[in-house]
Parts: structure tokens; C-alpha cells; sequence
């Protein structure tokens, strides 16, 4: 594996490391970011209104046992298509699970006695939201982006048996191959991006989430 | 004024939490709603900024139906405090105390400056401007809860059980300086608490409300204490009543003796009373001119020789009450 | 890819073959046509009064040669070129016969391989008819220069009967290789929506007639004869399992063959099903 | 639909082998999580390192894992162990971080009630903390077992894969029945999992879930 | 007798809470430790049953040094309860108080009708012994604690503010119920409160602590209201010293006079005070015979007609007492 990973004709050119890294990343955030932008909007409607949680929250966790490589497989089939699409689909499926049920928890974990006061002092339901329940809940919602980017990160590898790139490519052809060192490190640069986009995502958490939240 | 018209509050499930009540809440005066738990109280209070809709009946604020106005428009010209405070744990103390202004529209700094203002208002350090509640005393949070309610400088301030969750030392500080700040301020306060002494101690008037949402008696605290409407009230008030309604008895002049001689002064404040050895006995406490015939008694009660001692805004002794004049007193 | 080896290999070791077997694990690979073999194999055995059991669709042939060296599967229907290049990766032998005499060679001790059967599935590479006729393709010679974009099995980009080959023996290189399966539905799919131009078939493949795909001539024999032959392990070749699977593969004919798979993928009836028909069809005697 | 009734056979020991396949490494999880997770709150410096480190194991690609674990351990490429070792480590990284919640989920007043009335150490942690973690540790154990049952799925890619192989034998057919019916009954054994966790949980709480306190009787 | 010789306990951190204490708390009493929040109270309860452990001195009950018993033992004869009880939530009621008995080994038929007597004792319904503790009430969980600190019958009894988390209605109760608990019982019982209207009702002896785990003043409670040890403790027993001292003071026999006409009765038992007009006006607060003044005088203060009312354990009058009566009785 070392020297696999030494050797530096691995590294470059359109199916080398790097450009495997990058294609693993668009995987990911393309799907990230449509998981976010489905699932956050309902999430935060959920919890600011509190109705509809046990629908959400059941229809989420039954979501979650959705096995990805069927999905991949029939999404493959229905699309009629080889390619991103498929991927997504399955990917994104995927992803939207942990961010509504976190976002539904940060929202809902709101003391009911912040919101009193703030509904109170004449805020509007929006300025509630947007003032109050999204800034106490974001270390939540942060996490629950966090995992659902973990559990991405480490399925794009499926990619790769649809005919796409990403560091799943290594770990595909590795077990075709019977590659080990190929194997090897296709796994462990998957392991490596999900720690660094964890760490990423918690400097946003440390950015973004008010040190008053973080006391006690 | 506020006033309450025949208001009724029906919950979804039946429950009935206020039924049918009446009442007028006069202006720059501090009104203090008690009763026992599930009585309704925060129900009654709230129905006023209209966080909860009552069922039937009219609310008005001098004159005006309160369902006339917009929600949003109404509550923002009305200060509310509750217990923990319900302080934003995301603002520091300062943004916590300056969002109504900000939401009113008013330029940053404005807000800011106001908002620094009431901390030293409501007896806050402003070096605590820059923490967040987290890192407050319940005390603290307390009054930043105050200041917030505070901040636009509402006409009504709604208070519901804002003392209850801190611990009695506290719980009295922040008593005293309500009324010193009311002193200056003068709004009209709804007060909500289910502690009589409390009530007694706050309020201009209290409304006595009995579980199921009735009004009891509404009535000014020695009223209250002397003559109780029924014996639900007089239930309530409880042990100790003869003793608490001397806090409203104010005797014109107490006749006030001159110093004894047992009395040693310095500079004119009370030291101890000598007792033929070195030691002096302990002053016991004193009362000042004008105080109540509670303190008074308690004075003489206190001091090692009967005699209790009475002293001026100093705190310079102007003269000794013996048992015999507060006995007398207690007849009239 | 070589690592394989190293797996299990250990296990395979000289046992003598044993006189009486009562038990086999059938074996076969992820598609469609070493499925049916496989069940025709252990239908065949299990008529014999062998307990059979299956696993089918192990993987490719790394996979389950992996399986069958450390004993996880006993036998498995193989292809004696593909087999051949897989034990010894050097071979270029391109006649039927020596391949199945090298293949016997070079086996790694602990497995051997039956008699070949008359039926032979070819690897073929086709393109479509649209392709041909665009790039007037006959041959696979003709594919050089033509900057087309190839895809195919994970095996297929580094054998010398695949884009080794073509390069060596063609001098055919390709714009780009996308990893898709070996023959499989993606490869299909990738050709007829023209994201690929060439892929690596089976001859037995109906898809070839009925989409119309062109194959291309190998004049230089890049790719090998591909007889079906068992692969077994020595510890469960008895006499009655040898007799057993030689006249079955006797009777196999590469016509038969393609009509069976085509019942299979196209008519989407069980390997199970088609096997014991054609069984109840061809009796051993 | 006539495959389904033609493959009965087939789909019955897909589905048992994918049970067998996902709950044996919950078991096997829950055993090895729970000391583990004890051992993290005694020396509370353990628990961030070993969730961390849970998040790592977490993020290996399945696939890997399971060709992994062979030449690791030695065991045979087919055996149904290296499925059950590689859940079994998923399971663990992912328990772990539930098993140390619930057990600090234990009001202070309650352990200092448990070591005040006279439990030793080790009984306490059974006859109190415990019990009192079961709700939190079962948050988890759903989560797994619900991830366990559709990861099995995907060691068909090498030929242990329970109802993951009725995915690749309908894909290479480009035939959906097959793999609507494997994702169908992996969803359905899921739930039904969930649902026998959800009791389960419920039978072993029942102080959980009672009504919210009654008025003051004086 | 629980004997504290020169006891020190210093945190890790270096905070000194509890500074060189000696204390003799004597069996079969109630002693109470009272003090500011953080003056070590709950520190030095808990050294006592070894739950944590003290830096230096010497703590022994009956003259052997806790220290040399092994610390599970130590502690499955201490009862201990503390504020909400800190009940298993996963225990019903009964198991919660048959758990020392279990765990030192009685047979579970025992432990369990052991425990179902202590409930009765406590004043809980039966009924409640299959609830689990989240279905009950704040008090009633209270009781429960009591009741599973009693079940292994200990001699020693530690309640740390057990009271302090229910209402100030339900704490009476509670309060009432311990007393005549410890009038059957007779343990030796060691109580922490910060309320020191808590502290003289319940307490033979109160111990005053002072930050810093000092010992400011330990003495009986009337001790402590008549002779304050210094500042500290006159500023801690507060406002109304005097009127509380007044708790314990009772006169022999205060001279009681016959009944007047106007006070018009039922069997005996006091309806009302006769103004001439149909209505009765209320009798006031009553006292019985051998009460304290304090509750003299509020019959006093509370009567409409300045006669209080002196009833017998019936609850019938049998004389009253007039405002002179009392303050000659103030007076001496
Ligand atoms: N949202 C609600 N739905 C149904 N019933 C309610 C609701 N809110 C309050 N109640 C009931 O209405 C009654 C009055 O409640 P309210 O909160 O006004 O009492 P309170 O006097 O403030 O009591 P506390 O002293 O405990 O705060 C109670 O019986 C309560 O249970
Ligand atoms: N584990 C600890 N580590 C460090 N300091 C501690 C610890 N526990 C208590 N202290 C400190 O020791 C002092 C005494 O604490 P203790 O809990 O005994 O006070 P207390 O009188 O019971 O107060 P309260 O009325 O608030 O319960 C306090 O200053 C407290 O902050
Ligand atoms: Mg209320
Ligand atoms: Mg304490």
C-alpha cells in the first residue's frame, strides 16, 4: 500500500489520486448539499411548528434502513441510465435522514421558556425562527449534517460499481483485481476525506455556534 | 389601566383555567396576581400580551380592546419577565437586553447604549455586559430578564413568577430592587407569584385567584390580611397573618423616648447596650421613624432590654420604643 | 492484479483424491451463464446422490478463484483461455486443445480441471452496428487511431487478452477506459447509449443478435478459446463427481448454451429452472 | 411477479442468511460495547478518543472492510465471519459513543442516592446505571441494527450478501423484480427489527414510559 | 453521638470547604447544618457516610473512627435522602424502599412488607407502592425517600435540603411529618437546609456555617434567635428574629379569661365574633393551651375584637386572652 501510495504516477493526471480526491468530494457535496437543501426547510418546519414530527421522524428512520446498493441498483435500472444520476438519487436518500431528525431535535430542544420570552417581546414567528431557534439549535443542526456527510463520504464509494470515479474506484478495482494495496488505499483515503470533512465541519460548528451555547 | 371583563380561558382539552374574571389592574401600580398552583395565574397574565387568546370576554388597555391591536405590535409595547428569565443563551447579556429595541427598528448603537444603561439600572455590573447567560448567577439572569423587559421602556410590564427559581437571600435582594426601581419608574406591573409574602411585600393590590380560575378577592395587602374574604383566603394567607398585617400598620408617631444612658453611640449609631461588664449586648434590630408597627415590635423583641431602638435615615439612634408603648399600639 | 495468490493458497494442498465424495460446494461467478453451469452442474452431481451446495455469484474470477483455493467452494465452471491467463499470465496460446493442456499445467496443486466440453463461450469485442459503419470497423485492427472511448470489466483494462493486447499486438489505444462490468447490464447499457464505443462480450450473449452488435476480427488471436471446462479441487474429484460432470459437458453445445442464457436474461427465468429443464431434456445416462 | 412465486426457495435463504448476517454482530456489538463504554466513564479521559476513533472505523467503506477482514483473520473468503467481524466493528464504534451517553445520562442525585444506600461499584453499574442507560443505549441499537441491515446488502459485491444478492443477480439481469423485492424486504426487515427493539425497549422500561406525575395526593 | 474532631475537606482543585470543624452531634436528635449557599454543608453530611471522603481529622459515631469501617457497610446503615429524592427511576416505589434491606440480604418477602410498612409510616397511600417514581408528585417522591432511608432501619439519618425542591405548602407538610416521624422514631438525624425558618422548626440543635466551612454558631434554636454568636449569624436568621424567638417562649400558663358573650359557638367550637348584624365576623387564628406566644399573639393580632381565641385539643374554646395579657407576658 505504501508503495502505491509512494508511487507518484498514482497521483496525478485525470485518474490518478487527486483527481479521484476531487471527483469523491463532487460526489459528496453535490449530494450533501441537495440532502440539505431538501431535508433542512422541512426539518425547520417541523420543529418550529412542532406538528408533523412523528410522520417525519418515522418516514426518516425507516429511510435509513433503505440498503444503498439496492437503491443504487434499482435507481440504475428505473433512470435507465449508468452515471451521476443513479448515485445521487441513492446517495442523497442517504443523506436526509440525519439532517431532518437533528434538525427537528435542535429546533424542538429550544427551551420553551426562550421561546415564551421571545414570542413575548413581539417577535414575529420568522424572527422567532431565524433569531432564536435556528442559533440555539445549530450545534444540532450542524451535527446531524456532519453524520449524514460521514455515512456520504464512506457510500460514494458505490460509485464505483456504477461506472464512476471517486476513491471508490480504488476499492472496487482493488477487489476485482485482488489488489490489496490498491484496495487498501482506496479505503484509507476515504477514511482520511471523512476526517477531514468532519474536521471541517466542526471548525463551522466552532465558528458559527455562539460561545454562549457551549458554556456548562 | 388594564381591565378584564367577564375574560374566560377555555384550554382544547376543557380545561378551564380562567373563568369569567373581572378585574382592573390600575396604572403605575404593581398588581400581583397569587393563588395556588393550577390557578390560573399565568393563563390570566399571558391572555394580556396575548400569547394565549382568551375564550371569551374583553381585555382592554386604558380604554382599547387589546384584540384590536396586531399581536406583534402589541406585545413589543409590553415588557415580559419569567421565571429563569427565558434569557437567549446565543446573545450576551447586552444583546440579550437590546433585542426588543433592535427589533423596534432603533440603530445599533442606540440599542447598545440603552441597553448598557438599564444593566446599571437594574444593579448589574456592565462588566457582565459581555457575558452570556451561561456564565450568570440565576440572580443575574434574573435581572438582565428585567432590563431586557426593560429595553423599549413599555408602559405594562408582565412579571410572571420571576423570583421563584432563586434562592431566598437573592430572592429578596431582587424584591427590594423591584420596588426601589418601580420608585423611579413607575409602570404598571402584573406580578404573578405563588408566595403570599411576595404578593404582600410587592403588591399595590393583590388578586387572590382560587383554583378553576376565580377571583377570589382583589384587594390591597392589608385589606387582604385583615379581613379575608372567605376562608379559602384566609387559608392562603395563612400562619402568621395577625404578625404580617403589622407591616401595614403604620401608627402616626410611635412616642419615641429619648436615648438611655445603657445605649453606647458612636457617632450617634447604636453600638450595644452596656450591661455593667466590657462586652456589649447586641442592639437587637432597630426601626426607623415611619416604619411599620411590624418592625417595630420586632425591635423590641429583639433587644436584650425590652427597649427597641429607633433610628433616622443614618442610621443615627433618635430615640427607644419600650413594649409597653407597642403593646399599646397593638390595642388601637 | 496479482495479490490473489497469496490467499488461502496454502490450503489447497496434495490430498489425494478421494475415492467417494458426499458432499460439494458449487461455486459460480456474477453472471448469468456460470450461474446456469453451476446449477447444471449441481443438479447433475445432486441426481447422483451428492449433497450439493450452491454459491452462486460469488464475484469475478479473482474472487471466486480466491474462494475455491481456500476451500470455500469445491468446484466452479470455468472457461479454459480465461482460466489459463489467469494461472499463468504469460500464456499466449490461442488453440483450444494446447490451451486446455497448458491450463492442466498450470494449475496451482490442489485443483484440476475435467474434460473441456465441445461448448465454448468466446470473449468478443464488439461495437455497434452504427460505430462500425461510421468508423468502417471490421477488425480490431481498425480501431487504431480512432480515439474511441472503451469500457468494460476491472480485468479486462490489464490482461493481455484485453487492452494489453490490443495494444501490443494492434497498437489500438483508446481515449479513454471507463470501469463498468464484465458484459454485464452497465456495459450494455454504456454501449447502446454511445457513452462507450467499444466493450469486451461473450459470444453466447444474445444481446449481440438482437441489438445487431458487430464483433470484431482477432486475426492476431489476442483473444484465447474458451471452452467450458469444471475447475475442481482434487480433495472432491471422486470417480462418480469426474464421470458425472464429463458427460454433461459432453452434451453441452455452445448453440444450446446461448439459447439457455437468453432464457435466462432476456426470458428472466431462474438458472434453476432453465438447468433442470435442459437436464430432464439431455438425460445422462 | 411469476419470479417471485419461482424463487420463493431462493428468497427465503437470502432473507435468513441477511438476518443472521446483521443481528449476530449487534449481539456481539452490544457485548463488547458496554464494558468498553463502562470502562470510557470510570477514566473519563477514554470516552472522547474512543468516540473519535468510533467515528474513524465508522468511515471505512464497507466493501473494504469485508475483503479486508480475511486477510487480516485469516478465515476463508466466503465465510460468513468477515461480514459478521465488519459489522461487528461498525456496531461497536457506533455503540460506544450510546453506551457512554446513558450511562452519564444518570442523574447525579441518582448515583449519589446508589453509592449512599451502600452498592459496591460493580453492582451498582448492573442493578442501577444500567438499567437507568437502556433508553439512550437502545437509541443506539436501533440506529445500528437498522444500518446493519441494509450494510449487509453490500457484501453481495463479494458473494455474502444475503438479500444484497437478489440486487446484483436481478442487476446483471437488468431485470428490477428481483432487486425491488431485496430492497422491499430489506426495508421491511428493518422495521420489523426496529419494531421488536422498540418493544424490547419499552418491556425492559417500563418506568420510562409512565404517565407524567399525578397531582399532590396531601 | 456523631463527633466531627478538627475535620478539614480540601478539593482537588483547592477549594477549602469545610475548615477544621469540630461538632458533637448528639444521638436521637435532629441536628440541622444551616449556612449560605457553598459554606460546606452538604460537604460535612457527606463525610459522615464516607461519600466523600475527608482530608484530615477525625469523624467517629459512638466513638469509633468512621474511617475504620469499611465504607458499603458504613453506609447501608446511614439513611440518607436529599433533595428530589434521587430515586431509581427505574424502580417502582416499593422496590425503591426495599432496597438496603435487599442488598444486606433479607429474604424478599420481608424486604418487600418491610417496605410496605414504611410507606404507611411516611403517610403514603398504599396504593402509590407499584408507581414508579416519575408518576408521582414532588412530595410524595420526598416520602419516599424517607421512607427507603428509614427500610434498613439505621440508626443515623443524613437529609440533605430534602425539602427545598416542592412547594412551600407541600413542604410544611413534609416538615410536620418528619417531626412526629422523630417523635416515634427517635434517630439521630442530621439535616442540611439554607432556610433557617427550616432550620428552628425542625432543629434541637442548629448548626450555622459560614463560607469556608466555618462554624459560626451552633446552639438550639432559641438560643440562637435570643443570643446571635455575631454578625454574621444575626444577619443570617434575618428580619423577624424577634417574632420567631417568640416560638420559644412559653409562658407557664398564660392567664386565660372566660369566654365573652359575644363570641358565639357550636358545640363548643368557636363559629364567629357577634357585631350586632347578622353575620358573624371571623374568629382569627386560635392557639391552644400550652402553645408557644407566638401563636398567642397572632390570635391577639388576628381577632376582630383583640381577644384570641384559646382552644383545647378538641378544638373547643375554653377561654380567651386579651392584648394586654400578652404584652405583660412580652414584657417579661
Ligand atoms: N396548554 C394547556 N392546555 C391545557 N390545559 C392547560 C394548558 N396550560 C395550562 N393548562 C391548565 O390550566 C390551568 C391553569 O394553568 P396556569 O398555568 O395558568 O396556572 P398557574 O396558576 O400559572 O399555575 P402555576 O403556579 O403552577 O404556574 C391548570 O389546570 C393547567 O393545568
Ligand atoms: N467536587 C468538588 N470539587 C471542587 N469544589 C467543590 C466540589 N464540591 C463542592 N465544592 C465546593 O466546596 C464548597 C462547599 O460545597 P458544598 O456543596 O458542601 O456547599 P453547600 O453548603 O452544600 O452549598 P449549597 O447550599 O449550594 O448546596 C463550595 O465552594 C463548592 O463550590
Ligand atoms: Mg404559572
Ligand atoms: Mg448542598
Amino acid at each position: 500500500m505504501w508503495e502505491y501510495l509512494t508511487d507518484s504516477f498514482n497521483w496525478s493526471g485525470n485518474e490518478g489520486i487527486w483527481a479521484r480526491i476531487v471527483e469523491h468530494l463532487w460526489y459528496t457535496f453535490a449530494a450533501l448539499g441537495l440532502s440539505v437543501v431538501i431535508a433542512l426547510p422541512i426539518g425547520l418546519r417541523i420543529g418550529h411548528t412542532r406538528r408533523g414530527a412523528f410522520l417525519a421522524i418515522n418516514l426518516g428512520n425507516a429511510a435509513r434502513a433503505l440498503p444503498s446498493l439496492g437503491l443504487l441498483m434499482i435507481a440504475v435500472l428505473l433512470t435507465d441510465q449508468i452515471g451521476f444520476l443513479p448515485v445521487l438519487i441513492a446517495l442523497v436518500a442517504l443523506g436526509i435522514p440525519p439532517i431532518l431528525a437533528s434538525t427537528y431535535a435542535g429546533l424542538s430542544g429550544v427551551d420553551a421558556a426562550t421561546i415564551d420570552a421571545a414570542r413575548g417581546m413581539g417577535m414575529t414567528g420568522r424572527e422567532i425562527l431565524t433569531k432564536v431557534e435556528i442559533p440555539i439549535g445549530l450545534p444540532l443542526i450542524i451535527s446531524g449534517i456532519r453524520s449524514a456527510t460521514l455515512q456520504i463520504v464512506s457510500t460514494a464509494t458505490i460509485a464505483a460499481l456504477v461506472s464512476l470515479g471517486g476513491l471508490g474506484r480504488y476499492v472496487v478495482d482493488g477487489l476485482k483485481l485482488r489488489d490489496f494495496p490498491q484496495m487498501f488505499t482506496g479505503a484509507l483515503l476515504v477514511a482520511l476525506l471523512a476526517i477531514a470533512l468532519d474536521a471541517l465541519f466542526a471548525l463551522i460548528g466552532r465558528i458559527t455556534v455562539s460561545p454562549g451555547l457551549k458554556i456548562g | 389601566m388594564i381591565e378584564f371583563e367577564d375574560v374566560t380561558k377555555r384550554y382544547p382539552d376543557g380545561t378551564v383555567a380562567v373563568d369569567k374574571l373581572s378585574l382592573r389592574i390600575p396604572s403605575n401600580q404593581i398588581t400581583v396576581f397569587v393563588g395556588p398552583s393550577g390557578c390560573g395565574k399565568t393563563t390570566s397574565l399571558r391572555m394580556i400580551n396575548r400569547t394565549i387568546e382568551r375564550t371569551s370576554g374583553t381585555i382592554s388597555i386604558d380604554g382599547d380592546d387589546i384584540n384590536g391591536k396586531d399581536a406583534v405590535t402589541l406585545r413589543r409595547g409590553i415588557g415580559y419577565v419569567i421565571q429563569n428569565a427565558g434569557l437567549f443563551p446565543h446573545k450576551t447579556v447586552v444583546e440579550n437586553v437590546a433585542t426588543v429595541p433592535k427589533l423596534i427598528g432603533w440603530d445599533k448603537r442606540k440599542a447598545h447604549s440603552t441597553a448598557m444603561e438599564l444593566l446599571e439600572r437594574v444593579g448589574l455590573d456592565v462588566k457582565l455586559a459581555e457575558r452570556y447567560p451561561a456564565q450568570l448567577s440565576g440572580g443575574q439572569q434574573q435581572r438582565v430578564g428585567v432590563a431586557r423587559a426593560l429595553a423599549a421602556d413599555p408602559a405594562i410590564m408582565l412579571m410572571d413568577e420571576p423570583f421563584s427559581a432563586v434562592d431566598p437571600i437573592v430572592r429578596h435582594q431582587l424584591q427590594e430592587e423591584l420596588l426601589r426601581l418601580q420608585r423611579d419608574i413607575g409602570k404598571t406591573i402584573v406580578f404573578v407569584t405563588h408566595d403570599i409574602d411576595e404578593a404582600i411585600k410587592l403588591g399595590d393590590n393583590v388578586a387572590v385567584l382560587r383554583v378553576g380560575g376565580k377571583l377570589a378577592q382583589f384587594a390591597p395587602p392589608a385589606e387582604l390580611l385583615a379581613n379575608p374574604a372567605d376562608e379559602f383566603v384566609r387559608g392562603f394567607v395563612g400562619q402568621d397573618r395577625g404578625y404580617r398585617a403589622l407591616t401595614f400598620v403604620h401608627p402616626e408617631a410611635l412616642p419615641v423616648k429619648p436615648l438611655p444612658d445603657e445605649l453606647a453611640l458612636q457617632d450617634g449609631v447604636p453600638l450595644g447596650w452596656r450591661n455593667g461588664s466590657e462586652e456589649l449586648l447586641p442592639v437587637g434590630s432597630v426601626f426607623k421613624r415611619g416604619d411599620s408597627l411590624r418592625a417595630a415590635l420586632d425591635a423590641v423583641l429583639t433587644s436584650p432590654t425590652g427597649c427597641g431602638v429607633c433610628v433616622d435615615d443614618n442610621g443615627k439612634a433618635v430615640g427607644v420604643i419600650d413594649q409597653a408603648t407597642v403593646a399599646e399600639a397593638l390595642r388601637s | 492484479g496479482g495479490g490473489g495468490d497469496q490467499l488461502g493458497s496454502d490450503k489447497a494442498g496434495d490430498s489425494p483424491a478421494p475415492s467417494k465424495v458426499t458432499s460439494i460446494t458449487v461455486g459460480s461467478a456474477d453472471f448469468s451463464e456460470s450461474q446456469l453451469l453451476a446449477e447444471i452442474y449441481g443438479q447433475a452431481l445432486a441426481a447422483k446422490g451428492i449433497e450439493v451446495k450452491k454459491k452462486p455469484n460469488i464475484g469475478n474470477r479473482e474472487t471466486y478463484m480466491a474462494a475455491i483455493k481456500d476451500g470455500s467452494v469445491d468446484l466452479v465452471p470455468e472457461y479454459t483461455g480465461a482460466a489459463l491467463a489467469y494461472f499463468d499470465k504469460s500464456s499466449t496460446e490461442t488453440d483450444p486443445d494446447k490451451a486446455y493442456d497448458a491450463l492442466k499445467k498450470a494449475l496451482t496443486p490442489g485443483l484440476e480441471v475435467l474434460d473441456k466440453s465441445p461448448a465454448a463461450d468466446e470473449d468478443t469485442i464488439v461495437v455497434t452496428k452504427a460505430t462500425a459503419d461510421k468508423y468502417s470497423l471490421k477488425s480490431l485492427g481498425d480501431l487504431k487511431g480512432k480515439n474511441l472511448v472503451a469500457g468494460g470489466s476491472s480485468e479486462f483494462k490489464v490482461r493481455s487478452a484485453g487492452l494489453k493486447g490490443l495494444k501490443e499486438k494492434y497498437g489500438v489505444e483508446f481515449k479513454e477506459y471507463k470501469t463498468l462490468d464484465a458484459g454485464g447490464p452497465l456495459s450494455i447499457k454504456a454501449l447502446t447509449d454511445n457513452q462507450i464505443q467499444v466493450t469486451n462480450l461473450f459470444t453466447t450473449q444474445s444481446v449481440i443478435k438482437d441489438q445487431g452488435l458487430v464483433q470484431l476480427d482477432d486475426p492476431e488471436k489476442i483473444l484465447p478459446p474458451n471452452n467450458i471446462v469444471p475447475l475442481i479441487r482434487t480433495d472432491h474429484k471422486s470417480d462418480d463427481v469426474v464421470a458425472t460432470l464429463n458427460a454433461v459437458d459432453a452434451k453441452l453445445t455452445t448453440d444450446a448454451l446461448t439459447d439457455l442464457v437468453k432464457r435466462i436474461d432476456v426470458g428472466k427465468e431462474s438458472a434453476d429452472a432453465v438447468a433442470k429443464d435442459w437436464l430432464s431434456k439431455n438425460p445422462l445416462t | 411477479m411469476t419470479w417471485i412465486g419461482d424463487n420463493l426457495g431462493l428468497i427465503w435463504e437470502q432473507l435468513r442468511e441477511h438476518l443472521y448476517l446483521a443481528i449476530v454482530p449487534v449481539i456481539l456489538g452490544l457485548i463488547i460495547a458496554v464494558p468498553l463504554g463502562y470502562v470510557a466513564t470510570r477514566y473519563a479521559w477514554l470516552a472522547n478518543p474512543l468516540i473519535a476513533f468510533g467515528g474513524v472505523l465508522y468511515s471505512l467503506p464497507s466493501i473494504a472492510l469485508f475483503i479486508v477482514i480475511p486477510a487480516v483473520l485469516g478465515t476463508k473468503v466466503l465465510s460468513t465471519v468477515n461480514i459478521i467481524v465488519a459489522l461487528t466493528i461498525y456496531t461497536v464504534s457506533l455503540l460506544i459513543r450510546n453506551v457512554i451517553d446513558g450511562l452519564r445520562s444518570v442523574p447525579p442525585d441518582v448515583r449519589q442516592s446508589a453509592i449512599a444506600v451502600g452498592y459496591g461499584a460493580l453492582h451498582r453499574v448492573i442493578a442501577v446505571d444500567l438499567p437507568i442507560a437502556v433508553p439512550v443505549i437502545f437509541t443506539g441499537l436501533r440506529v445500528v441494527t437498522v444500518a446493519n441491515i441494509s450494510m449487509v446488502s453490500v457484501g453481495a459485491v463479494i458473494g455474502i450478501g444475503g438479500l444484497g444478492e437478489l440486487f446484483t443477480l436481478g442487476f446483471q439481469k437488468d431485470f428490477l423484480t428481483p432487486v425491488v423485492v431485496g430492497v422491499v424486504l430489506s426495508l421491511a426487515l428493518a422495521l420489523i427489527a426496529d419494531l421488536i427493539l422498540v418493544t424490547l425497549q419499552r418491556v425492559l422500561t417500563p418506568w420510562a414510559r409512565v404517565a407524567t406525575p399525578v397531582a399532590e395526593v396531601a
